[in-house]
């Protein structure tokens, strides 16, 4: 009954995957300054969030960890990071290719750009060390500082490279979204919003198994009298 | 208070008659810092005005590497015989430790930064006025405590990871990239090679930074130490 | 010298990765008590030690100081805990002298001639003034014992106190551990040296596998109680 | 997988001089997104699937191996 639903759900969300595309694809109007390429921002925005959210979840079970140790708080952490690091990378894939062919460069040393690729190179660095640094108690620790130091850095990186550019002009969807766009829009932000859960438990799920996998050897190994 | 003081004070003079015996670690970044001006200087030398633009830029840089070394290295003569365990195990407020560990690596990557950046002006056949070399040292000095106050604290934890001298300017470098920015900017502005409002707005951005994260290693940093 | 302090361990075990180095293990240790924990290679010994001084955690149960958890102890419960382990914890470029005054600095020891007089103690006057980098094991380990001793702990907890002494640095050590206990230090001493550790232990601590083969008082002969225990 | 990244870096850097006119870049680097989204996505999912069977059939075996051995004792 359970795997039922669970495959009812999956079944859902590709319809509604396949929906999101058809949208971006067939249904919403060509922007008429940008072109076909404008059509990217209905995946690339809400990754930006989801990256952001992702993040700020290994914020959160980061904290939790340094102040309690729990196991749950540490796997919230990592599969937090490790669901924003996808996201972060589609964000700074294609956001070069819509800007090689609007602003006729790959990039700009711009507010919003500059602490996305900070924040993406800081996480990366939690994720380098959380796979090689060793499983031990002291780097659980210190990627949980790293984290929790990374988090408010963002908000220095945004003051610092505004400060430095001057606010770029005009949000980078454009103002005054025409209707169909912003139904595309928000119905795409939705389905990849649920998208982002389904993994992140699937994830989380797979971190704790393993913590799980763990402890029984352990007992295993207790029983056995080593 | 007292005691808290004379805990802070034992700790900083240890480390700075440690290291004034073995030398290593300022001979080391001090070295490092020769050949990084020598590689910059061959790479970035060009007519004065562009020598004056790129120095503040070969300058932190110089401050990044050599402090990422100068980092690294502090915590090797605490693990060297595993004194740092006794440091965690004596009554010593942690802040203290952290706090005296901060100023002691602040003080190794001044002294070391003091020979190089001009040494650097030099090579770039730069000449400052007075008003600039002093917003220039003013920059220096607050990110480099910028850096430290953020590079101790995790030097500390990564003597548990492996590939630590890796990992460490890795983890480091995008969380400071702020100064950076700052720094740069800053003394762009004071040398008027680049557009800008005044200076000391950047020296208020880094200034803050600087707070920010001296405040949350030290509320951090007795949960960072202990298992 | 404060209130004599008893430490117990509640079923104490530790897992490093996925091996548990040290299972349900109960004991207690008095003041005034010399308590040899013995046991062979990867019976958890040092992991115990490592418990007691607080710098690792229980996975599971609880060490008492006193009636404090572990992990409720403050800087002064600290303070309090005297701790030689597998490596020295001293300062290479610093000459035994500075070692030691930096240590009595972090405990707040006002006493100037306590370092003196301590130097004295384990025979280290003549190179009071060499950096530690120089010194053999030998002289090593008496400048780490001088170093556990100096804020005179009410918990002494001794992992291979003895690597590297000669038959003379045995024996002082030996008299500064029962001195320790005689003023009420509640002492766990670890050496591979069973005959050494059977003249001073009133109580024995006898660990296998992770687990606790017995505990009491010695009563007999300490070595061939070891080996009834430990190979039987 | 580096290997095609760089490849994919290579192809880019050079796209100008390929890039007939605009609108045919922009139609090239609209799909070329939409793939590097569904690649990335994909080896997630897939990843995590392949981690969450590996542990599935880890976590049945031991549970096993433990109901033996405590049904030994």
């Amino acid at each position: 009954m359970k795997n039922k639903l669970y495959l009812a759900g999956l079944a859902l969300l590709s319809v509604a995957l396949f929906l999101a595309h058809w949208l971006v694809f067939v249904y919403v109007p060509t922007e008429p300054i940008m072109g076909v390429v404008q059509r990217i921002f209905y995946f690339h925005v809400p990754a930006a969030w989801l990256c952001y959210l992702g993040f700020i979840i290994t914020f959160i079970g980061s904290v939790g960890y340094i102040w309690n140790r729990s196991p749950r708080a540490d796997a919230l952490a990592l599969a937090g990071a490790d669901i924003g690091l996808v996201f972060g990378w589609i964000v700074m894939l294609t956001g070069p290719l819509w800007a090689r062919a609007t602003w006729g460069v790959w990039w700009k040393w711009e507010p919003r750009l500059t602490s996305m690729a900070l924040l993406v190179l800081i996480f990366a660095a939690y994720w380098v060390l959380r796979r090689y640094g060793g499983g031990t108690e002291g780097v659980r620790r210190f990627g949980a500082v790293l984290a929790i130091f990374g988090a408010p850095n963002i908000a220095f990186v945004h003051v610092a490279v505004k400060k430095w550019r001057g606010d770029h002009p005009g949000g980078v969807v454009g103002g005054g979204l025409d209707p169909d766009m912003r139904l595309a829009f928000f119905i795409c932000l939705a389905v990849l919003q649920v998208l982002f859960i389904y993994l992140f438990i699937e994830r989380y799920r797979v971190i704790r198994d393993e913590e799980a996998i763990g402890a029984l050897r352990r007992r295993l190994s207790r029983l056995k009298g080593r | 208070m007292s005691a808290w003081l004379s805990v802070f004070w034992a700790i900083l003079a240890k480390d700075l008659r440690v290291e004034l015996r073995s030398k290593q670690t300022l001979a080391m970044m001090t070295l490092f810092g020769f050949v990084l001006t020598a590689i910059l200087a061959y790479g970035l030398v060009s007519d004065p005005a562009t020598n004056r633009v790129v120095y503040p830029g070969a300058l932190w840089i110089a401050l990044l590497f050599t402090g990422a070394l100068g980092i690294g290295r502090t915590f090797a003569q605490e693990a060297a015989f595993d004194a740092f365990s006794a440091l965690v195990l004596s009554p010593a407020p942690r802040e203290a430790i952290l706090l005296a560990k901060i100023l002691g690596n602040l003080l190794l990557i001044l002294m070391v930064m003091a020979l190089v950046a001009p040494l650097i002006a030099v090579m770039l056949h730069l000449n400052f006025t007075g008003e600039e070399a002093g917003l220039v040292a003013l920059h220096l000095l607050l990110s480099a405590l910028g850096f430290v106050v953020v590079g101790t604290p995790l030097a500390v934890m990564a003597t548990s990871a492996r590939f630590a001298e890796v990992l460490l300017p890795l983890v480091v470098f995008p969380l400071v990239s702020p100064v950076l920015i700052s720094g740069v900017k800053g003394v762009g502005v004071a040398l008027g090679t680049t557009t800008g409002d005044d200076p000391w707005s950047w020296i208020q951005l880094t200034l803050a930074f600087d707070v920010v994260y001296g405040a949350g290693g030290l509320l951090l940093f007795s949960k960072m130490v202990s298992e | 010298m404060s209130a004599p302090l008893t430490v117990r361990a509640a079923g104490v075990s530790r897992v490093y990765d996925e091996e548990y180095a040290l299972i349900d293990v109960d004991a207690e240790f008095t003041p005034g008590h010399v308590t040899a924990l013995l046991g062979p290679n990867g019976a958890g010994k040092s992991t115990l030690m490592g418990l007691l001084s607080t710098l690792l955690r229980p996975s599971e149960g609880v060490i008492y100081f006193g009636e404090t958890p572990a992990e409720r102890l403050d800087a002064a419960a600290r303070a309090r805990i005297g701790y030689v382990g597998h490596k020295t914890m001293l300062y290479g470029p610093l000459t035994a002298r500075e070692n030691l005054q930096f240590f009595g600095q972090l405990y707040g020891q006002r006493d100037p001639t306590r370092v003196t007089s301590l130097l004295a103690r384990v025979g280290l006057e003549g190179d009071a003034d060499r950096p530690a980098a120089g010194f053999s094991r030998g002289m090593a380990q008496r400048l780490t014992l001088a170093r556990a001793l100096l804020p005179r702990p009410d918990l002494l907890l001794l992992d291979e106190p003895l690597t590297g002494l000669d038959r003379e640095g045995v024996a002082l050590a030996l008299d500064m551990i029962r001195q320790a206990a005689l003023e009420g230090a509640a002492v766990v001493l670890v050496s591979h040296d069973l005959s050494a550790t059977a003249t001073i232990a009133d109580r024995v601590l006898i660990l296998k596998r992770g687990r606790r083969r017995f505990e009491g008082a010695v009563q007999g002969d300490l070595v061939a109680r070891y080996h009834q225990e430990v190979d039987g | 997988m580096n290997l095609s990244l760089s490849a994919l870096a290579a192809l880019l850097m050079v796209s100008p001089a390929l890039a007939g006119d605009l609108e045919e870049m922009r139609f090239r680097h609209l799909w070329i997104s939409y793939g590097i989204i569904w690649l990335l996505v994909s080896a997630f999912t897939y990843a995590t699937w392949r981690r969450a069977k590996a542990n599935a059939e880890e976590l049945a075996h031991l549970k096993a191996k433990m109901a033996e051995l405590e049904a030994s004792k």
